[in-house]
């Protein structure tokens, strides 16, 4: 009989790079973006690398897999790789191979692109697909925005580098506290608590822990433990389904989107910085989001007609102004937008500086 | 029977449009796989109902681990039979998210045949996503992917799929390498990854510059990201060449430097490497001309994490400088005497950076035995709330007095 | 008796050096006056034993005033005894400052009479001090100075004596008559200084331009600081004169603007108007060339105090331009707002920008009826923790879902 | 007999400003400021107002205050003011009056200076002449560093404009908060309680109320009431021995100086900033506080060396970083700099903007 394996960990990854890398590991000497979606790498010996990167919904079946693998073997020498941001990014030597590969991969429906100044792919989350705590659809979201996008993201459309994040619940599960533009699906209302049977379904003290505010307490009902939540102290997280089904934080009448800005990772140029609320509340609408779409399409559009070379969205409008910004992307500024958290008072604007 | 398409006239809307559909995915594996079938048919509800289908319910693993495995059941079994189990198994990526064509079809022949067949390549921490399965199938999966030479990730309490950048594999800019010490990290704390111990998650990813292309400060929380110490290098005649094709250093570097440390006079590039904050803007925008110093490593930043419960956090500079090099022993010395600490001190569900936030950064340093430095702040600090541990006790007064 | 001097030796040397003494000061009182005497021996004493010999007991005041008088005593009377009682009478300033010799011989005259002949010009919130009289003297002192036309400031949880900086008298800045509404403001307030009925202090600080000469943002819980709406009036010709003496405004404006918002060719000044933050750098620099614009009034923001006990505020935005025309209706009926609000929600000893903090800004503008702006703050939220207002009630839920 | 007069307010500024002042008022054109002390304002009718500045320590005897009268009288028509830091302004349309009133008040000792880009005087407080929790003296403290600044009073010998503070106590009457360079008395331990009778001199529940932590407790000893103070609560304040006799916070040992930079107020260029920590302790070292001194010497040295014109403090040390600040004054960075109260996170450094 086999011993069980355990504690393997993942496979050295040198067996999965191909030799121009083996051989010019650590000693590039510069990149040059050819056209959109193309990237070209130069060794410090001469050697050239040619990446091609391919728009993925992430969720990909086998099938599309099996598909990658069969271009990779024909254009690749059997070699390719994944990004931080889901793309498959097919690499090779041959300068002769790039266009009939893309010609290959665009007949077959597989967008070429998001590199340098183009709309990336959008890093996402599990949605009404495989979460339960989502208060919407992360891929339907993607799908449509990039519907939106698609020739930004095929093209260097963009004044500088524009990251876009959809997360379904306040988990965040991804980037959306730090994207250009980020999508974040948001519950309204405490969940329902189930109080009929509840402790049958459900360890009550772990459930009442699970909760980062504190909101729920210990209730009885016909003589047997349950719950019951203070509405005023709950922050719609969904933790405490998580731990406790009894406890449904979805409710299609108040669950919906908001729609946040500015945030970046990169420390270029200017520091990180988190994401900032504009649109606080967008209800479902699925299965395209208009409204959504909509209003990412105004945000791309004012950021391709006022942002500078280099500058990412943040950038631009530490330049104008968050006044301007509304102005002139229209959405309305109210009392949502203003900070009433912990660090409130650091969102305040503590100067005579101002725009008229 | 009905063709699937029509059973998900919401979800076929989504066919329609040039970017890839996820629904077209799906579908694939619909035509042979009632799992998926159901799975679609429950999410066409959601999309009608505009809510979630899933419900929690228990934890699911496979034996010795204690994570790897997201449990999810349908929260309408009868209707949806296929979706009543549809648990998703975390695998472990190599480093970088390199593969060659054979890796992947092994996976693809395993997934399809224990579980879905659908995939997320990859998940938002970076492991290989099953996207999937029953609970029986769990044990023969995992032996499958052993079989193979994959492992699972993480989930719960434990310490998660650390994950790199593309580094020295393919980039000019990677300051050590990255790939190498999340893959050693990685195989070194195989037991933190499976079997969760920890007061909550723990994320360690690595970057090999300031660009940050893997979000480590925003997502980790331990992030690795690389910096040099020396001074940038500079290559007048190539930023001749770059001037000579239209390029305009001043726009594309003086200007948008943050302190004001570069300069450009039509000839020579002049840098203030005693101010210059290596923001790598002057470097992205001129690689052939401007490089970083060859005195490399990294910096050590602790805590980022997304908002629940006490608002997001970035992580901050622990180490302004480390070497890293093979076998990476300072790393992770410090990696355990932040567990140890988190270890004591930690509140369950605490995050470490949470945990630096109430316990104050000063504090927390002290504990892990790490000097103070002023560019862990961006600024000393502004109230006079100072507790000294030093003073005289009022006996020592007395004596003062005599 | 040996001369007073022998008494104080550590006091004896802060009469030496180039600064004018305070020493100097109390001791040309000390000659004539017993109870200065013995404050400065008190005052060596605390210099031997290096702390304070004041002690606090009980409010002392004048009939019908609820303020105005510091209470203070000596914790060693019998050692003392000229200091047993030595309270300080806080005197309302004229606006800006200013005054006549004879208004001022007036006020040395009664000080002499009835106090220590030592006073403060002026203390931190504005005042004119009598540093020390007796309690006895109390009512005898506001006699005098009420028949020479003076009356007390505030103390205790009052509205404290109003500040305004020279502005119009002598500034050619002021963007509106900020002695004028100081005075008005100071006048229409009298119950509010004299009888405290406010959860706690408040103070009130005008300053005619963005320059903030009293520190207005740092230290008034309601500022009042000038600013315009339209252009920056420009003169080249000046400008001209300006760098023909030698001045670069390349270096002096263009460099410091902090949103690039000023070019200089050599011969022209261009503003870009819609990013101007008003910061008056370049107005600062070039007085004669760059002026502030014509449609002139205030920015009116809130809260500032010192740290205790939340940490330090700044006011911040809460009217981002207003008009500052006689009567002051409009700044009397927002100061009265927000006063009702700070009554209906304010905590004993809390200073108004600490309820806004917990209160919410949002949440406070609302309850004085002000429409959110942008401008209030530096950036809009950055957590998702909203707390919606408008929701759907589960009935809504039935009957939408029928 | 008369009525007793209340509530008459401030007399009417109107009397107290010299004819120019009234004929130009609102109506200044510009100003200029020809030498250390001297401004001239011109008004758009041609009318000139030159003004004195003579720097004062605020602590004045009526006897300096009439002798001010006289020097009024005799070069200003009868005018003076007094400005918002303390100093003492000599206003006068004669420019022939300036020459011989400064050398008259330089005469008997009355500094002129404190214009521009000279250090200001010291914004203070009272210390232990008059106030009951004050952990130094305020007035020792400036004459000490206004000795020390005298010629950079008198010369416009700094980068930019400096404004100095010091407050005796945590509550900081004054500008401690937002000052080029501060100097703060504080306390390092709670206030001792002198449990016996101590309810015969102070009211239990108001002084417990007093406390801004929550750090007092009832207690009782031989029957009656007292308290007690929970010592890992008290953050020093002294709010409680305002209210209660019997707890005084004064404490030789303890008490000491700590030393602020880089605050400001004004919205000039920069926005307001806070004044941060460098130096955490001094011990107190009547009367001449050379430490201090020193500190404040270093500073304004590195200052001088270092600032650019215009640049205050917290201008210069953005620019050069704050680990170049601490280097070039050689001030040790310690745990106590590091921030661990509310808003604590917000000064962490959360980005890899690093010098080295
Ligand atoms: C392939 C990838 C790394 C990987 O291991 O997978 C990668 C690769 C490169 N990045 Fe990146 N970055 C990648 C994700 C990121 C991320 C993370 C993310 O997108 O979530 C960031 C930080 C994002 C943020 O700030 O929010 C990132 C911030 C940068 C920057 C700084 C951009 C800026 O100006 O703010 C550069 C420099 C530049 O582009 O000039 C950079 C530059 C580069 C270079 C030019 C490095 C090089 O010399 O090879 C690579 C090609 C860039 C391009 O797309 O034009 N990379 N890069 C990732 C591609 C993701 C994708 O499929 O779109
Ligand atoms: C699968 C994945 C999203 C995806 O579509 O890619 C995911 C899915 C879940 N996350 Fe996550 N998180 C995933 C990456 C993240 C990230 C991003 C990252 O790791 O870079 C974050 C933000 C960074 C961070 O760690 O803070 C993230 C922050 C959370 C949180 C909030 C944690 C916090 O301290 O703020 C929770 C809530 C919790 O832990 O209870 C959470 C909880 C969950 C749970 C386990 C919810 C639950 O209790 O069942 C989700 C399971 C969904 C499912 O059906 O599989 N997930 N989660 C990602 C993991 C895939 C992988 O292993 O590669
Ligand atoms: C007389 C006085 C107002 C009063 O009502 O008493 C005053 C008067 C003037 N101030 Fe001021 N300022 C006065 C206190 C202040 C204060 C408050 C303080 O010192 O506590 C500030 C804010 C301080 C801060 O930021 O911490 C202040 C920030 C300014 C500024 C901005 C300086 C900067 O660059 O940061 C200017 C513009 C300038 O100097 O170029 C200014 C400019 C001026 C001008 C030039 C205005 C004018 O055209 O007449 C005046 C002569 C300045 C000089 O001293 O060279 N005044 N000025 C105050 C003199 C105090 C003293 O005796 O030293
Ligand atoms: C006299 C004066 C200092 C001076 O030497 O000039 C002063 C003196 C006292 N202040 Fe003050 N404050 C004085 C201006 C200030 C200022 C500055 C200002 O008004 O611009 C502040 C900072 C701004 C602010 O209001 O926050 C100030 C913040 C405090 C605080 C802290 C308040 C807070 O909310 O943080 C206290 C504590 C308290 O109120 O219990 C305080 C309390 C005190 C007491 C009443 C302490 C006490 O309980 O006995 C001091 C009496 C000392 C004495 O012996 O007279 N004093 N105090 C100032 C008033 C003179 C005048 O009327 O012109
Ligand atoms: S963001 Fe929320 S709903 Fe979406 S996958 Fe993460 S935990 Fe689930
Ligand atoms: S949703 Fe979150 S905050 Fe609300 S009760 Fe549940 S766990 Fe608590
Ligand atoms: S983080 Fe730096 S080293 Fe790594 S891929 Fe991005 S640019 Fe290259
Ligand atoms: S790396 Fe950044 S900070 Fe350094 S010189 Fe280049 S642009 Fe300036
Ligand atoms: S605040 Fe402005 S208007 Fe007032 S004195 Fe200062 S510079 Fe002049
Ligand atoms: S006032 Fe300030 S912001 Fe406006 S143009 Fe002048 S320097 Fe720039
Ligand atoms: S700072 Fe403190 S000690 Fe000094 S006067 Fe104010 S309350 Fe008194
Ligand atoms: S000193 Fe302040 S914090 Fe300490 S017990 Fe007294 S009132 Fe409370």
């Amino acid at each position: 009989m086999n011993v069980r394996k355990t504690d393997i960990g993942c496979p050295d990854y040198k067996q999965f790079l191909p030799p121009v890398i083996l051989e010019n590991y650590g000693k590039w000497d510069y990149h040059e973006i050819p056209r959109p979606g193309v990237m070209l790498h130069v060794g410090e010996s001469g050697d050239k690398l040619w990446s091609v990167r391919v728009g993925s919904p992430r969720l990909l079946s086998v099938k599309s897999i099996l598909y990658f693998c069969d271009i990779a073997d024909k254009y690749c020498d059997g070699f390719l790789r994944f990004t931080s941001r889901s793309n498959v990014e097919f690499m090779t030597v041959h300068e002769a191979n790039i266009e009939p590969m893309i010609k290959e991969l665009e007949g077959e429906g597989w967008p070429v692109g998001g590199t340098a100044n183009s709309a990336s792919n959008v890093i996402h989350t599990q949605g009404w697909v495989h979460c339960h705590t989502s208060a919407t659809d992360a891929s339907g979201l993607v799908k449509c925005v990039m519907d939106e996008l698609y020739d930004d993201f095929t093209h260097h459309s963009l004044p500088g580098r524009m990251k876009l994040a959809v997360a379904c619940c306040l988990n965040m599960c991804g980037a959306v506290h730090a994207s250009d533009i980020a999508i974040l699906g948001i519950h309204r209302r405490p969940p329902k608590v189930q109080k009929e049977n509840l402790a049958k379904y459900c360890e009550v003290p772990t459930t009442i822990a699970a909760c980062p505010t504190g909101a729920i307490r210990a209730d009885i009902l016909n003589g047997e433990k349950t719950l019951q939540i203070n509405e005023s102290q709950c922050m719609y997280c969904g933790a405490c389904y998580t731990a406790c089904p009894k406890l449904p934080i979805a409710d299609a009448l108040n669950d919906g989107l908001s729609i946040w800005v500015g945030g970046k990772c990169a420390n270029a140029r200017s520091v990180p910085r988190f994401t900032k609320l504009v649109v606080p509340f967008i209800p479902n609408n699925p299965p395209r989001w208009p409204e959504v779409v909509d209003a990412v399409r105004t945000i791309v559009n004012v950021y391709k007609a006022h942002g500078k070379p280099w500058e990412r969205l943040a950038d631009m409008i530490d330049r104008i102004g968050w006044a301007r910004f509304f102005k002139l992307t229209g959405f309305e500024f109210t009392k949502y937008h203003i900070d009433d958290y912990k660090l409130a008072t650091k969102s305040y604007n503590a100067s005579t500086h101002l725009r008229f | 029977m009905s063709n699937p398409s029509s059973e998900t006239p919401l979800l076929d809307e989504l066919l329609k449009g040039r970017w890839p559909s996820f629904v077209k995915e799906m579908k694939e594996m619909a035509d042979t796989k009632p799992m998926v079938r159901d799975v679609l048919r429950q999410l066409e509800k959601s999309y009608v109902d505009k809510k979630t289908h899933w419900k929690h319910g228990g934890i699911v693993g496979v034996k010795g681990y204690g994570g790897g495995i997201i449990g999810r059941y349908s929260d309408s079994p009868e209707e949806f039979p296929g979706a009543a189990h549809f648990h998703t198994v975390r695998v472990n990526q190599p480093a970088g998210w390199f593969y060659n064509t054979q890796a992947l079809r092994d996976l693809c022949e395993i997934f399809d045949k224990y579980g879905s067949g659908l995939t997320n390549m990859h998940g938002s921490t970076g492991d290989i996503i099953l996207l999937g399965t029953t609970t029986d199938e769990l044990e023969p999966i995992f032996s499958a992917l052993t079989e193979k030479g994959w492992d699972l990730g993480g989930s719960g309490s434990a310490l998660r799929t650390p994950s790199c950048c593309v580094g020295p594999a393919r980039c000019e800019w990677a300051m050590f390498d990255c790939l190498d010490i999340c893959h050693d990290i990685t195989h070194h704390y195989q037991d933190e990854i499976h079997r969760p111990a920890f007061p909550y998650k723990f994320k360690i990813k690595v970057s090999g510059c300031p660009n940050d292309c893997v979000s480590s400060i925003a997502r980790a929380d331990f992030s690795i990201i690389g910096t040099w110490r020396d001074h940038i290098r500079v290559n007048d005649e190539e930023m001749t060449r770059y001037v000579a094709n239209g390029r305009n250093p001043i726009n594309d570097a003086v200007l948008l430097c943050p302190t004001r440390a570069i300069e450009w006079d039509g000839k020579k590039i002049k840098i203030d490497n005693e101010n210059c904050v290596r923001c790598m803007q002057c470097i992205n925008a001129y690689p052939r001309a401007i490089k970083p110093g060859l005195d490399r490593g990294a910096t050590i930043l602790i805590g980022a994490k997304a908002p629940i419960v006490q608002g997001a956090l970035f992580s901050s500079v622990l180490v302004p400088f480390m070497k890293i090099e093979e076998p990476y022993d300072e790393v992770k010395e410090l990696l355990e005497s932040i567990w140890d600490v988190w270890d004591d001190h930690g509140e369950n569900k605490e995050r470490i950076g949470e945990l630096v936030e109430r316990m104050g950064k000063g504090e927390f340093l002290e504990k892990i035995g790490i000097a103070p430095d002023v560019q862990m702040v961006i600024h000393p600090r502004e109230n006079p709330y100072i507790f000294y541990d030093e003073f005289y006790e009022e006996e020592d007064d007395a004596t003062a007095n005599k």
